[in-house]
């Protein structure tokens, strides 16, 4: 199998899915000749032609507009938003329409689109490059919301959110984009949409997370192994919405400790509802106040702060053992 | 920094508790684990919590602190 | 390379066939079938009258809020006509007449003013998008269903409709925009209505037609006399013809006028004089159709009694026919229906935390 | 002191602050001569002219990017949105703009504007005129968010917000628009933006609310009272952000069970962030899950079902036996 | 009443009086003084070798990624230069050269691409608004700005710069609505560099020019060579002037080039071919600017070798003092400034909590 970047991932999956479906359509700023600016879409117009892979004028709302029409007509855009932070700029065109279309109509009209944008800080990027607000989307009715953490599993959603009947909004953890290799198969591989992952198993507490925090969870979870025997639980939602909440709620009653991790500001954040569906469902098994590790509800600080912004692999590791040091 | 080995102390599932009464164990000195769970599906109850705290404080002198309590 | 006058092309024409006396410009007139024309007039008539009764049913609370499209008769119904069962339409949500013509039941528009979701249905091989209420969004899903069309080397044609207000949004011109770049096969109907709720034309915006907006995406843009459906008519037919044809975009401002309030919740005594309604009410689209059709001899006033009261009595049926579906509408659990293909867990159980409550509900109510 | 609907109070607050302060203005779709479509802004243009009260062109987003240069001027605009559900097209110029501008001149530029919205259901309101997506605008960092309940306390809020010197969204409940009176004094009053509201005082359980729900709150409570015998506090959150937990947490740490009611959808709503401040700061003191009596979530229905969609007192009065039935 | 061409007043134009080869139209040249001319030379100087200075700063990874403004200084220098110091200036992301002649110290814009939110400060009296990145989003504020002005009946002026990209954003057409309406004193600056990233000036939007833009609001357009100084300053000047005295909003684009990458993460060999470069380093602003004077004989090889050296020294103690106030801002604890007036008491907390963090970090490392 051949090592991949997850922009690489990426792009095969785009270049498989067009390959077979020709009603895949790949739209956006710069993600024909330029390839995108991550290069996740590079190539595509070569194979595929400027039809298929379109460059658009500089205009958030017009893509998604348009992507819904190209959407209910049959066929089954596959849009870009440069970054997340400019992608409150098609808000009311998900919020009103591609998430309602199916309920507007009554089942008469479908929106297979996916909305690709990347999200999240870590690569010192410039103002409103490296927000996560993921809960914008997360809270909608009516959408899918994918958030992938590595290489292979990216492949497979992506693939997954392609063929999906609904709109998938898809965010990308640009940290992630090259940041590591996975062997990912040549073949066909989806994942189902909705399901989380056990990344790593444990006994003593369950770490909860998704996208680009999935590492530096996994990494504390070996630190704490390694030098204090503290065997963690990882969870990787994968999925935002809908949340699958089947894996965190046994987990929990496993570990009756829980830490959430993610990027986002705090305050209702997503991790809120992570706390919420294990005080619904996992009550009586909690030994010790869930912990949220997440980004400060302050604007996003330009690179020269983020990484003291950010959740990092330390903070993570003392928020557990504060955990597991809590009476039960 | 705990030791590794103090980890196993808190091997096997949890009781079943509300949070609440799990403080109320801990202030009464009793350990959860010990407990005869009442309560629907296994739960152990405010009720059983001092019922159990009785059943200590009264044969015995010393509490026995959640410190203390054997493992399960 | 001095200081020098810019040439801008995409000339712009204004068109009118038919005065407000019924009078034709022969050189003009187009040539219309006598079936097309009576049609024409037999679905202005029937939106006219269906949005009064609408209007009634509302004043009654029989419906809720809605839109009434009062005196754009000849601007919706001279569009739509000019498309073919296979094109796209995209309404706003003051197309009522326009939607009867491409084939939404009475009942639905009733139902859906009437607060049931079932009411955006529209019928399998109609290539309707429902309602669009937030202003100006819906132009680029025109957009959108052109380029597939174009795409597929069909021929279909994608016509949008939206009001003046319309033109002030971002979505008018991204929407412009991206028809003009791609050149898709997209018609774009403005009814210009002269207000948005209490906004006059001329607040909002400075330019003195909205046609000439065109000129900034290169794009044909033509103003009509939106109460002549001759003008309507012929203007929509050259752009779904230059459309089809694989020429691009158009933009049309029809000048119209709304009769009635803004929606059954407006009041707009608040902004306007009634004179300026009387005014317009002797450009009736409407009346200046029977002088026309009189003259021509297609119409006798004994035909026009026919026409209403046929209308009228469709009318009734669909109002009871909505009256009977609406009935059968009762469960509230049908709100969980269509926001999936598959419906999610956590639907799944939101639901039957309903349904428990609702049947616990029912039985109290029961024993009470 | 005279009896005012929510509406006249609004008006008042506007009026008298109009009045006191030249930098006042009131710009949005329909706010002048036509007084508003829900008549909030009645009467204004008559008494401080088209230059105060300004009717725009129909964009949402160039009201609020106005309005945050009319601010950053030294103005205070009030701008309306005539429905929250249109306000995602201003998105954009309240997250990248309005809650930044501060932060990004580095105190130099402030936007002391206040963006007031109906929200919600219960009016039997055309699409996309019922929402609540309070979460979209609570969970951005550099903003505060405010919603009233009441005649009294709209008024004086928004006396707040508009003296504030931050920007500050205004959801405005509609349904309480004209629902009741309450007495509102001509007298100047204020209350404080970022603390919540003991609506009631009880002992056996805690409801938490805002908006519109608290009315079948309090409804339900006394009708727990009046046939149960259980005395349930509410508390009045007033403020959603910045979230002032200390009133809940008081309370649920004397009555160690609580519901949360709201409108918006569960999952990712407001609801989510209190059951995790009520995790984080007061866990050892809950005795039964934190209940979510909520919208569904769901696209809101058109509105022969919006009752059955949104919260009432037979569905809390029914949640809060629950809770007081499971074992603590 | 029939067929006929609609006539669009707002006459558009267009301007050009310095040329590649430095020759002047001398009917159509601004007299200004000696004294305004060589600032002019020296700020586009000066933009340019700090621009160039920025990029190998970049390149060694001294600071983050920036948009080079390598071509445009005519552009911007022409139409700030029309500002006077009580106006507005409400930039873009690329506007450097107009940022410096405003007064923003150059070691600001590094601490802002170096990644410090502390650039972002402007000094008091400097009525500039921050770099906006999000395209077109600023326009409006200009508008706002403006809109405030005429209320508070004072005659400052707004200016705004913006790209040919931004012209297809719906902000854009709404921000040009609200200023012609409500005849705001803004002046849209649009810098025509005929590139959006890889998205070329044609297939951004159809029509042949941006300045016909203009026409959709009824207000003045004007398209100059952005390259040339004078057109731009004397374009500037007009439109400041009109608003100044009430006469409302006008557009200018600046036909000019982006001679750089979009920004230093860009790779423009994908998408663009070098003839086109080198065919508009041949319509370098500064060199005929250069010719210009010293045809005037304002300018001798002397004294542009001063310029550029003092430049470059200025330069070099702006870097010094950049990274010198750059060791001041290690605490990350100054990210919780400037969220609000007062700080609220969740945000109180979470600083308590990372400074506890960072407390013990510190402690962990020595003991390390
Ligand atoms: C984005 C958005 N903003 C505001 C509204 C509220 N609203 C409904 S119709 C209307 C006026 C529309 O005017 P126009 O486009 O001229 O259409 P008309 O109603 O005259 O047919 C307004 C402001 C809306 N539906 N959508
Ligand atoms: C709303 C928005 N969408 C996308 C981007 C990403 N982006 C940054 S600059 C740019 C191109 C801008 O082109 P133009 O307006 O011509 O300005 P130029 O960069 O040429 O100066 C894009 C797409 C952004 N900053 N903001
Ligand atoms: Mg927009
Ligand atoms: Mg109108
Ligand atoms: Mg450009």
């Amino acid at each position: 199998m051949p090592k991949m970047t997850m922009v690489q991932a990426l792009n095969m999956a785009l270049r498989q899915e067009m390959e077979k479906d020709d009603r895949v359509i790949v739209l956006g700023e710069d993600v024909g000749v330029d390839g995108g600016v991550f290069r996740v879409t590079d190539g595509l117009i070569d194979r595929f032609g400027p039809d298929r892979v379109v460059d658009t004028p500089l205009a958030e709302s017009a893509i998604v507009g348009m992507s819904i029409g190209m959407a209910v007509y049959g066929l089954r855009p596959v849009c870009e938003i440069q970054f997340s932070g400019f992608s409150y700029l098609n808000f009311h065109q998900i919020e009103c329409h591609a998430s309602r279309l199916r309920h507007r109509s009554q089942g008469r009209w479908t929106v297979p689109m996916v909305l690709r944008t990347p999200y999240g800080g870590g690569v010192r990027a410039l103002e409103h490059h490296s927000e996560s607000r993921e809960v914008f989307y997360a809270h909608m009715p009516g959408l899918k919301m994918v958030i992938p953490s590595g290489p292979r599993n990216a492949r497979a959603l992506l693939v997954s959110a392609i063929r999906d009947p609904d709109p998938v909004i898809f965010f990308e953890p640009k940290a992630v984009y090259r940041a590591f290799r996975e062997d990912v198969p040549e073949e066909e591989e989806t994942l189902p949409i909705g399901k989380s992952l056990l990344a790593r198993e444990g006994r003593h507490v369950t770490l909860i997370t998704y996208g680009a925090m999935v590492r530096p969870v996994l990494e504390a979870a070996d630190r704490l192994s390694q030098t204090d025997g503290i065997e963690p639980e990882v969870i990787d939602l994968l999925t935002l919405a809908p949340l699958d909440d089947t894996l965190l709620v046994e987990s929990a009653k496993k570990t009756g400790r829980v830490v959430i991790v993610h990027e986002a500001p705090c305050s209702y954040g997503p991790g809120a509802e992570l706390v919420a569906r294990l005080v619904e469902k996992a009550f009586y098994f909690l030994e010790a106040p869930v912990r949220r590790v997440t980004g400060f509800d302050l604007i996003m600080p330009l690179f020269a702060r983020e990484k003291a912004y950010l959740p990092n692999a330390e903070r993570i590791v003392r928020a557990v053992k504060e955990t597991l040091e809590a009476a039960a | 920094v705990q030791e590794p080995e103090a980890r196993d102390k808190r091997e096997g599932l949890p009781v079943a508790a509300s949070p609440a009464t799990r403080r109320l164990a801990r202030e009464l000195g009793v350990d959860l684990r010990q407990v005869r769970a009442s309560g629907p599906g296994g739960r152990v109850t405010a009720d059983d919590v001092r019922q159990a705290a009785q059943a200590i404080h009264e044969p015995k002198e010393v509490p026995l602190k959640p410190a203390e309590a054997a493992p399960s | 390379m001095p200081r020098t006058p810019l040439a801008v092309d995409s000339p712009l024409e204004y068109l009118a066939i038919l005065d407000e006396k019924g009078e034709v410009d022969s050189a003009l007139e187009p040539n219309l079938s006598q079936e097309l024309l009576l049609k024409l007039y037999r679905f202005m008539v029937l939106g006219r009258r269906f949005d009064e009764r609408m209007l009634q049913l509302q004043r009654q609370g029989r419906l809720g809020t809605f839109a009434p499209i009062k005196g754009q008769e000849a601007s919706q119904l001279g569009a739509v006509a000019a498309l073919e069962p296979r094109d796209w339409m995209v309404p706003c949500f003051r197309e009522t007449a326009a939607q009867l013509w491409r084939g939404t039941p009475m009942e639905s528009i009733l139902l859906y003013f009437g607060g049931f979701d079932e009411g955006g249905r529209i019928p399998e091989g109609q290539k309707d998008l429902p309602v669009a209420i937030p202003v100006a969004s819906q132009l680029l899903h025109a957009v959108g269903l052109a380029w597939a069309a174009k795409y597929r080397k069909s021929d279909e044609v994608a016509m949008t409709f939206f009001g003046d207000g319309a033109t002030s949004e971002g979505d008018f011109h991204e929407a412009l925009n991206f028809a003009a770049v791609y050149q898709t096969p997209t018609v774009f109907v403005c009814q210009n209505n002269q207000w948005a709720i209490s906004t006059p034309r001329s607040k909002q915006t400075r330019s003195r037609t909205l046609a000439q907006k065109a000129l900034a995406y290169e794009m044909p843009g033509l103003q009509v006399d939106g109460n002549d459906v001759l003008a309507v008519y012929t203007a929509a037919k050259e752009a779904v013809d230059r459309a089809r044809a694989g020429g691009g975009p158009t933009f049309i401002e029809c000048v119209t006028y709304r009769m009635a309030m803004h929606t059954t919740a407006d009041d707009p005594g608040r902004y306007r004089s009634d004179e300026e309604v009387a005014e317009w009410t002797r450009k009736d689209p409407i009346a200046r159709v029977e002088k026309y059709l009189a003259a021509k001899g297609m119409l006798t006033p004994q035909e026009m009694e026919a026409v209403a009261s046929e209308a009228d009595a469709a009318i009734q049926e669909a109002i009871q026919r909505y009256e009977e579906i609406a009935k059968t509408l009762g469960d509230p659990l049908q709100m969980f229906d269509h926001h999936f293909e598959e419906m999610p867990v956590h639907l799944l159980e939101q639901r039957e935390e309903l349904r428990r409550f609702l049947e616990t509900e029912n039985e109290e109510a029961r024993h009470a």
